[in-house]
């Protein structure tokens, strides 16, 4: 077939389809902040535990099923974010909504993330990018209880 | 009914390259490719001959209807009430017996309401499938939870049928009411109505089908099927957005009290209570969608020209070439019966190591529509042990060069994985 | 507003003569003669607009919503979800507050049933006036008749106003509801919304406006009228059948419980219980009317363009010479308040020895529709003392040489029975 | 004005105007047989008293209220079926349905009600002309409790 109408390139990056066949820090965490997402209209879940510790997000780990993008979005996210300070995590989260959200340019700190660009020429897809940034927000909250 | 014997009733085979003529819609690029529908089960699209039959009501006869003595108001209820007696014979009812709604939903929330409310107790059972599309689940719930009443679920088997005799093992004398799709908009297959309706009669409990995917594919005769009341939408068969219809039998709906008041299905006002009109406009409140009901007539000509059979018989016939070239695909695997004898065009398929999603945005980069999600069907998505599935649905237009531009869509689509 | 106030308040005034090459229908023969359409307040005409815009969709962009992944289904979307936007300007309210129904009537039902049956108990009072059309009596008849609630009727003034004292008497501690036009279909008198907003605060009631007459005439703005809901119908404001609005505040809104069950209005089922989609989609069942709703966001539009001040200004114009040039006529006599600032261009006239069913048929033969009967407001025919009343009602298409029509015809009748 | 586009003439003929004006047997009698209709969608009433001895209609009154067309009809039938026996009656009522709904033309024992034949052009206000004839049948079935 000749090439698609749209830049599914840009979509599909390898980095993606890497991260989507082999999630990093995939699993859960014994007595972590548990928080959870559904994005009812597609179906797709995240299941997340975190740690925070010094005002840093000590350990992080997800489960979920649902597509490339949001699985890879996920675990790019839980590299990303890992040892940071929630600081710095809150910071990545502004910046990667304005990536998704308002077609700003990927900042320096969103490292692989930046792959994750091409899906706004696919305005439907975006809220799959986003599930698991909303999870994480929500863990960040001080109001969530603990697991 | 067997292919043969379809097509043997079947007046004359249909021709989708001669009938795509009469779908402008069709006529496009997408995304640089040629649109191939196939997401037909969602809606379908709409012929000249129904588009124009809108343009010529808003351009010559539009006017509010029954109360009217001026000329348009004349015409305009007239070609309202034609459209009732059209889809009355296109499922062998009487037209005083069909009540037009927004939506199939609508109508089976109709029932969940006026039948509902007035005939189910603390206790009752109304017996579902895991099979059933949200509409012909929620609004049963929503009676359970208001009247006590307790739900039951007829299983799926492993290969994608009813299991009839779990069905009628949850039939018992609690049982008041029945509900199940005619057709599965995600398994494709056509359920044992008739059986299941003499299972219902013998237990004394009423039968309502849910008709969205079996009257705009298969022919349909209402006595025959033995049922209590049919529902369908208008723009899952050439018709347009905003009507549905509700089958009754006349004396079950002459019983029944109104599901919503207003103008039209009243007969007197007073202070304190009120008399309803007669059948069927008791159920119709306010100014219905005069517009689309006198569409869907065009639309039900358009189907009645062709004859069901013959849509029947090259829905099979699709279907068959469809199923071959999906399972000849290595690592795809189709949901639901093989035979299309049991089935229609729905037909939903899983591709290893690709998420429906990922697979529909792919293929819509090649200019083919297919459905990727739960289908409103998340309790059927949780017994086949998957989120979604993907979705190609057929209908009168399609042909086997759609079925070739899907096949090799999807085959790109598992390059994009590999 | 005086007509000058309004007047000024208008961008640019209304050319009716202009407007009228917008609809096609306008431009016909009826009975022999050019058609004279004054029988806008049961439904209004379309502009080449509204029916270009259902031609479009239909021919390039038809697809199913929300759920769809390829581009038809994204573009249908985004069509359906911009109307909902433009409705939400029409009234100065948020997107998220407004809900697509079929009609106005379906709006007040969904109220009663959604709110109704979760707020009103044995004794609880709903305020009601009694100009009102059924579609806003009778959901309360059958609210009261399920809950026990008592239904109380503010009168009618002999000059056609509302009698707000008598409103007001009525408005207590049991009150939980009031629900009124906010324009009247048979007197055409515009009702003080924003004092009867204060009364139903004060007593901790909420209040429902009927906007069926108020929305397509009207600048509106709910939270100047202090409403909590506002109820109206595409089809009476150039949009097309088959497509209502419910306006309620979202807090009010987020505590109600879905009305129809299905597909859509979900966020997950399971066997025994579901959760619900947000606002508004938890309100809207099932495969909505996309194509009209699509097609009403065209008139709106196109009423947006015209300005709804200048569309009041011509109104008030037209109403003025209207009722001046009916009431030279021996032996006829107008109900409702003749100041044009305190009504629209409903127009209801009775004549001497002539039953407007009469009236109806004559000025039929002569190209002029206007609606005769008890224009589904039999309590207020009791009010008037008649069993009907003959009703011309104008809009932004008709101006004075329809006034003249009108009148001749009606003096042609009048030899008839002379 | 010109002439209208419709046969008004044929509607509004000489003697239905005259019986509308000038109704018939109006009023109310005694002991007689009562039976009323209403035709809901355009609110026409008719209140009909009928007295019935040896096979005969001994009396018949009316009151009511609506259109030109559905009075007249009233008026006129009175005067067509008072002091006829109960099968003149009946083939009047089938006689003037024959007319009205199935196009025939109007028998010999219809007298003026043959002026009625012009509604048939106007197949909305059908319905008015029948109205006092659905009653009459009605009090005529045996069934119907005296007044
Ligand atoms: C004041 C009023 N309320 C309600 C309605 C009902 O509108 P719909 O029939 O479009 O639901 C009408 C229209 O006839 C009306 O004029
Ligand atoms: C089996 C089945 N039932 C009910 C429905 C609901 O139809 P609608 O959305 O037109 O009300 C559908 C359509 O999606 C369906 O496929």
């Amino acid at each position: 077939m000749s090439e698609p109408g749209l830049p599914l390139d840009d979509l599909y990056r390898e980095v993606i389809i890497d991260h989507y066949r082999k999630p990093r820090n995939r699993g859960t965490i014994d007595g972590a902040r548990h928080v959870e997402g559904v994005n009812p209209v597609c179906g797709d879940e995240i299941r997340m535990d975190v740690v925070i510790e010094d005002h840093t997000v000590k350990d992080i780990a997800f489960e979920g099923a649902g597509c490339s993008i949001s699985q890879s979005s996920a675990s790019m996210m839980t590299e990303e974010v890992k040892g940071r300070t929630l600081g710095e995590v809150e910071a990545k989260i502004a910046h990667f909504r304005a990536m998704m959200l308002d077609g700003a340019e990927p900042a320096a700190d969103l490292g692989d993330l930046e792959a994750l660009q091409g899906v706004t020429k696919f305005p439907v897809r975006v809220k799959c990018a986003m599930l698991s940034w909303n999870v994480l927000q929500e863990g960040l909250e001080p109001s969530t209880t603990p697991a | 009914m067997t292919l043969l014997e379809t097509r043997l009733a079947a007046r004359a085979p249909i021709d989708p390259r001669r009938l795509r003529a009469d779908f402008p819609i069709l006529d496009q690029d997408v995304n640089g490719y040629p649109l191939v529908y196939l997401d037909n089960a969602a809606t379908t699209q709409k012929p000249r001959q129904v588009i124009d039959a809108l343009v010529h009501y808003y351009e010559n006869d539009n006017a509010n209807i029954h109360r009217g003595i001026h000329t348009l108001a004349q015409r305009a209820t007239a070609a309202y009430e034609a459209s009732r007696v059209k889809a009355a014979a296109h499922i062998g009812a009487q037209p005083q017996e069909i009540v037009f709604t927004r939506n199939a939903t609508e109508a089976i929330n109709l029932v969940a309401r006026a039948w509902g409310d007035a005939n189910i107790r603390e206790g009752d059972e109304i017996v579902l499938t895991a099979m059933e599309h949200h509409s012909n689940i929620v609004p049963w719930q929503l009676l359970a939870l208001r009247k006590g009443a307790v739900l039951r679920y007829a299983n799926v088997t492993d290969t994608g049928y009813l299991d009839f005799d779990h069905l009628r093992s949850l039939i018992g004398p609690r049982t008041k009411l029945v509900s199940v799709a005619h057709m599965s908009n995600v398994l494709g297959v056509i359920n044992p109505v008739a059986d299941i309706a003499e299972a219902a009669r013998a237990a004394g409990a009423f039968l309502l089908v849910d008709g969205a995917q079996g009257a705009p594919h298969l022919p349909v005769d209402v006595e025959s099927l033995g049922c209590d009341f049919y529902a369908f939408s208008a723009h899952k068969m050439l018709g347009p957005t905003g009507v549905g219809v509700l089958w009754g039998r006349e004396g079950l709906l002459a019983t029944m009290d109104p599901f919503l008041g207003g103008g039209e299905m009243i007969s007197l006002v007073h202070e304190d209570m009120s008399t309803w009109a007669d059948l069927p406009h008791k159920f119709e409140a306010g100014t219905p969608n005069i517009a689309d009901v006198i569409a869907f007539g065009a639309a039900l000509d358009y189907l009645r020209d062709l004859g069901m059979p013959a849509v029947r018989a090259h829905e099979m016939a699709i279907t068959a070439v469809a199923i071959d070239a999906l399972s000849a695909i290595p690592g795809l695997h189709v949901h639901g019966p093989k035979a299309v004898e049991d089935r229609g065009g729905a037909v939903s398929f899983a591709v290893d190591g690709i998420h429906p999603h990922d697979m529909s945005t792919i293929l819509d980069s090649y200019g083919v529509a297919i459905r990727a999600g739960h289908h409103c069907a998340q309790l059927l998505m949780r017994r086949l042990g998957v989120p979604a599935t993907n979705r190609a649905s057929f209908y009168i237009y399609n042909d086997t060069a759609d079925v070739d531009r899907l096949t090799a869509a999807i085959r790109e689509a598992i390059k994009v994985f590999a």
